[in-house]
């Protein structure tokens, strides 16, 4: 009996995939501490990971105002999702399985202000309020990846309107159809979207060429030159955004297990094959392997992976890398060129298309035919299942975007005016200018 | 008293300064500019696209000098200057009226 | 039988809290994960954190001596930690609760150059080097943050010096008596300091405002123009530091459970409340919301959270991130102004006030009548607990610092001469300068 | 007796130690939590920690050409390990102990494409998925370190061709021998190297010093000024260096236990003693304390206590840091100078000569009589162990890095011509510049 | 010969290049520089402390020209670079004595 | 009518504006610029190898003036730049033929 205790006392929940068939689970302090590291590193990918890699690409007057944008969409939508956020996108009260009522779309208000979440209550094997700091930084990152359609040219007040509209009414009723548990509407379907390729990376994207449109190009596009201030400063950006998409696809498992480290793995994978994929069509088309290129590819392959990243193996990895560094770089380069809208930042062509991919992508490679883990998967099946899911969020995103930057064109107002946009928004919005010399 | 405007390569500087140096030219003043010339500019390309970048790093070398100086300094100039490729530089001659140093109120030649 | 159920309850290592009681507790490696993170992440603040933080507010000329500054305390403070200064905060010799002898002030040497301190010695559920290595990086922090006071003039030497004295003389003794355990005066008197508002922060802002006014002001001050010379510089700072404070305080649960989940949480809720505040102050107020005061809020709200990150819910921790965002603001931009003082980089306006607010705010907000943790707390009493402590400590600092400065500026002197002053601490200290065009 | 038996294989992971003799063990979600982190950690330190390091030494226009190195190192090797590199370090088919085959010296071909390894497979404690994105870290990591040594002259496609060759050759054979375990060359003669002195830092500094002279020197080396374009760029790598150190060496403990604490708490000794010590020498020899000696010594103090670091207690960190930042100065500042050969960022000197060092004085120090913990160390036989493993992995990787660039010089070229070089890689090799004004 | 010396918003330095270009200007020399002037700085606000920014960005733009060309490459650049609003900047034309191309030593007007 | 050009000490910049202010000049414009001279410069050390750095930062000040103004403006400069250390700098004193406000096509005088 004595050695019992001891066992018991030792036996410390080090196998959670064990106690998963269990109504509820104990909270494992190992996976707790992943995801706890998971948050910081989603963070980290926006503040200062993205606000970098986006402000090293625009012109020396307008970097303190793209900053700006990452860090007034962390400050605001963290108060958004604490209030009605969390609530909305992960609340389960009121869904069933199959059951397509209200709650199969949005999540209901009980717990509004967190009501009800402590610090005792557990999700799967994470504490609740884990688990909602973590969904927290999605919720940030969304937006934050909307601002490189329209940087140097967006009134600030106009963006903190959009941002919050756009993620109440786009965000938090795909989160909740996606990832809301049995009883969503497209997690009943079945869709795969891991870390985020439908939720995070196509709405972004959708946001974005809508939006770039309806706010209108740069005076100066594409007629001048616009070249990047800094890209030190968005190489940084990239290393921070790279390695914390270690925690945005690997803290998705919620645990920290083999899935996690698969997942990591295949971002790994799928980011280094893009990289090198966007580097080569450079430097084979008589030109030259450049750094932005490099950096680039990168982010298309982690975008291209997010959905996929815990169903598929290496091999599916590095095929998902590939086609999203080939395609992606003909957004860029050849679409983007060629219809000359100002998706300043590439935001529709990098994450939009990359996501969309690999949503796309993740129905075949997820097969163990291909390396997936999913057994007996129905290919054919999971390609309608996913191509359904990403086009419809995608249709819906397009419209919703559209309804609200009509609204606020017509109240507010887009733009800043031309001699703002001249001057630069670092002195004409937020008075203060990036670097001073003297 | 004249004042010799060198345009030159940012990394002939230290030669033209070395060269200066050796005729006993005390002083001079440089600063970062940005050329257009005959010598063609570069193509960058950022995400596919093309952009042709017109203005080269020159920098631009002020000496002010009497008036006898100014052919030993002109040819120190080119020989430091000089890499026989195309976008070496100009070199333009001011007539000056007057200089001062401020730190002695004194003027002319002595002041250089 | 009932037995085995409760111990397996125990078990579980998710509560450690549960075993407090017990005396020695099996090592957790969950918990151990979190804390080894913790300690990165806090480090990952001084350097290169608070050092771009700081680094990106002064001019050019001095950005190096900066940098300096906050590597230099890394290096020299980890080292004084290793050798004296872990034992005479963490020894619990001769300590025993109510017992108010030479140990409840400061720790005994019995650990002396960590002598018994090994891989495998226990501290609550995570081994004891572990421990000693996440409080080495407060002990790093602290005197970090006051260097922000006297930033472009102060002699590199007396600031290694005065650092020296200063962590032995002040930080030991209240992080002994704060955080020492049962025995130590303040923990005796039950007050609350969950990761550092009085041990950190009002030490740090005390020794800020006395020290800006002994080295006196910079020769420019308030006369001529003083810019940031790189703000992009201080927003990255920014952005490592929020991140970073999700170990300092999730960290300070010393375990990867709810506790952390909920303190990361309400962290992160201050920051981005507080950062709203002060935004929006300056934006009704006639200006414009600037990046800088943005920034400057975010931290402002972490400072004041600090203390209570443990004890509130969300709603007091909105409220903690609002007070400090106002309070905070006030004291930079209306009272230094009015007072000129050159506290260069406003560390007693943010870090001082802020930690002084979340110290005496938690008195209130811990009570579960405004969503906090602790049950039955007598608000009253524990208001009077905290602004003891809290001013005793300010009032300790206060003079001590004094003392220091006294004997260094009879000694070594304080300040660099004015040609150096002028010319820049980077040439004429250190020898090199920060950027290099040719 | 049954389920007893299933509770003690649930009671391990919390003591990974006990389990070790075991064969298979079961997985430690907490253990796993940390090894992720590391994994991250790691990564950090090259994209975009080394990368800034490194980037902010040179002159502005080629600080994209260095982020680029390291960033396509990233991609490319990252590549590399899954297809035969993770196989050809690790696999331990055909080893045993003692016996002197060709999988004594290099894994085999098993495991190519990451056959077999899948989400459930473990490695000790952890998933072998996870350990083997651990592992990558390390193989991008160590060529990345090379490229400090001919930055500003290479040819883009020599120094990819030289990396993936030289990993090939040098680094999977070294790392099979040393860590590939019973069996492996010198893991069977009982070699301490606990994260890679031997199989990093040697190896990266002998291919440092061997093609430096080969690629030949800069130019402008050593007649003209080439001064860093950007110290604050050097020292956000540093404190990025720094941080990550803690997943390179406390990651290498394969766990979240003492030994993983014990391994970061001596590792920032080192650095910090090493950072002090070259400060003190610069003060004291009549110069200036200067920030890049202070970044400069403590990654010296960081390279040397690599290999120790999991044997040495806090004294024998001191010391490895002292001794670190007394040689490695001297092999900057009086070697090199004298000599001329243009390590152009001192790698030979800095990760060379202190991983050589580090893993000299692990042999004593990893004694408890000097604080280590290897209890009945033989010290003069463990001191013969190290030196026949140093020099001997020295000496084959001087030779088989001449045959490379020998391969390399022979056909495709090493250096840019001299017209590229003076205008600078960034816009001749790339086709970009880094910083834009207009 | 004539060395033109226009002061302009940055934002106009393509328009007066191409201007110039059109022309038959073949080089020009543009400088960074600070202008103080009618047109009034701004104010910046750090942390509540207001700070006057007296000068404002401009491009120095140098061009060498024969006397005969003067008048075309003024109207040039004062159409080019006009916006109409305060701080559209000057144009300064000084005498200068001589030009030397650096590269193949000729002088006077073949050396532009 | 004159174009003065003055070499100062950067962080004299703001005093020489004041001055002139004072004397009722309302307008010039600055580049920062790398001066060398009889004041030595520095010593600095990276890794133990020594670079002397014979560049010291300087700011160059124009202001186009009136013949009358000009000794005025002069004192001024020298007045308010002067801390009687080496490197204080120099005043050059430029004719010119001509000047032009850009947005309205003025000239002479009432141009500067
Ligand atoms: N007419 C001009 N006025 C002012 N600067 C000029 C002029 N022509 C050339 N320059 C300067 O001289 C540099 C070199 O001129 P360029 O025509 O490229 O070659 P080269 O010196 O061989 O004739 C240009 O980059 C520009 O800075
Ligand atoms: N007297 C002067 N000397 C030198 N530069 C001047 C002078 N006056 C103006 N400038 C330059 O011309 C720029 C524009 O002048 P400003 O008085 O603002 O407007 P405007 O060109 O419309 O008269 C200034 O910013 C400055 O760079
Ligand atoms: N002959 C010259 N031509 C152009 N600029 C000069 C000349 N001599 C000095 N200068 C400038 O004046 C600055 C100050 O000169 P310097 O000889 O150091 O001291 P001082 O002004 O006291 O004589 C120099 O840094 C340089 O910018």
């Amino acid at each position: 009996m004595k050695r019992l205790n001891l066992l018991f006392l030792l036996g410390l929940g080090c196998l959670p995939t064990l106690a998963c068939a269990q109504e509820t689970q104990a909270i494992s302090a190992g996976d707790s501490a992943w995801v706890l590291t998971s948050t910081a590193l989603v963070l980290l990918m926006t503040i200062p990971g993205l606000a970098l890699f986006y402000a090293g690409l625009v012109r020396e007057r307008n970097v303190l105002s793209v900053l700006m944008h990452c860090f007034a969409i962390t400050a605001l939508t963290s108060v958004l999702w604490v209030a009605f956020g969390y609530t909305m996108a992960f609340s389960q009260e009121g869904m069933s399985e199959g059951v397509r009522g209200w709650n199969a779309f949005v999540g209901s208000f009980d717990k509004l202000f967190l009501l009800g979440v402590t610090a005792t209550t557990p999700w799967g094997s994470i504490p609740e309020p884990l688990f909602c700091a973590f969904q927290m930084t999605f919720f940030i990152i969304t937006p934050a990846l909307i601002v490189g359609a329209f940087v140097e040219r967006i009134k600030f007040s106009a963006m903190l309107w959009f941002v919050a509209l756009w993620n109440l009414l786009v965000y938090l009723p795909v989160c909740h159809m996606v990832w809301g548990g049995k009883g969503a509407f497209f997690a009943d379907l079945g869709v795969f979207d891991f870390a985020g390729g439908i939720v995070v990376h196509i709405t972004a994207g959708m946001a974005a060429i809508v939006s770039c449109i309806m706010v209108g190009p740069r005076r100066d596009y594409p007629k001048s030159q616009i070249l990047p201030h800094n890209l030190p400063m968005t190489v940084t950006g990239t290393g921070l955004l790279w390695v914390g998409w270690y925690g945005f696809n690997g803290g998705s498992a919620l645990a920290a297990n083999g899935s996690a480290a698969m997942a990591i793995l295949v971002t790994h994978t799928s980011a280094s094959v893009a990289a090198l994929t966007w580097m080569l069509i450079e430097w084979m088309r008589g030109g030259k392997p450049s750094m932005l290129g490099l950096a680039t590819g990168s982010i298309a392959g982690l975008a291209a992976i997010t959905p996929a990243s815990g169903y598929v193996g290496p091999l599916g990895a590095a095929i998902i890398g590939l086609l999203s560094g080939v395609v992606c770089w003909w957004m860029c380069a050849a679409v983007k060129t060629r219809y000359k809208y100002d998706d300043s930042l590439d935001v529709f062509g990098v994450h939009g298309i990359g996501g969309f991919l690999g949503t796309i992508l993740v129905g075949i490679f997820a097969s163990p035919k291909f390396g997936g883990n999913q057994a007996d998967l129905d290919i054919l099946h999971q390609l309608g299942v996913q191509s359904f899911a990403a086009v419809s969020v995608g249709l819906y995103t397009f419209a919703v975007s559209v309804l609200i930057l009509k609204g606020l064109r017509a109240t507010i107002g887009l733009r800043v005016n031309e001699q703002h946009e001249i001057g630069g928004l670092d002195l004409n919005t937020h008075g203060e200018s990036g670097y001073n010399a003297l | 008293m004249k004042l010799i405007q060198a345009i030159v390569k940012p990394f002939k500087v230290e030669a033209v300064r070395e060269a200066l140096q050796d005729l006993g030219v005390a002083g001079m003043t440089v600063t970062e500019v940005k050329g257009y010339g005959r010598q063609k500019g570069h193509t960058e390309v950022y995400r596919g696209s093309e952009y042709t970048v017109d203005f080269l790093p020159k920098s631009e070398i002020l000496i002010a000098a009497d008036d006898t100086q100014v052919p030993a300094i002109i040819k120190g100039i080119s020989d430091a200057a000089r890499t026989g490729k195309i976008g070496d530089g100009k070199i333009f001659v001011h007539p000056i009226e007057e200089t001062i140093r401020i730190r002695t109120g004194e003027s002319g030649s002595i002041a250089i």
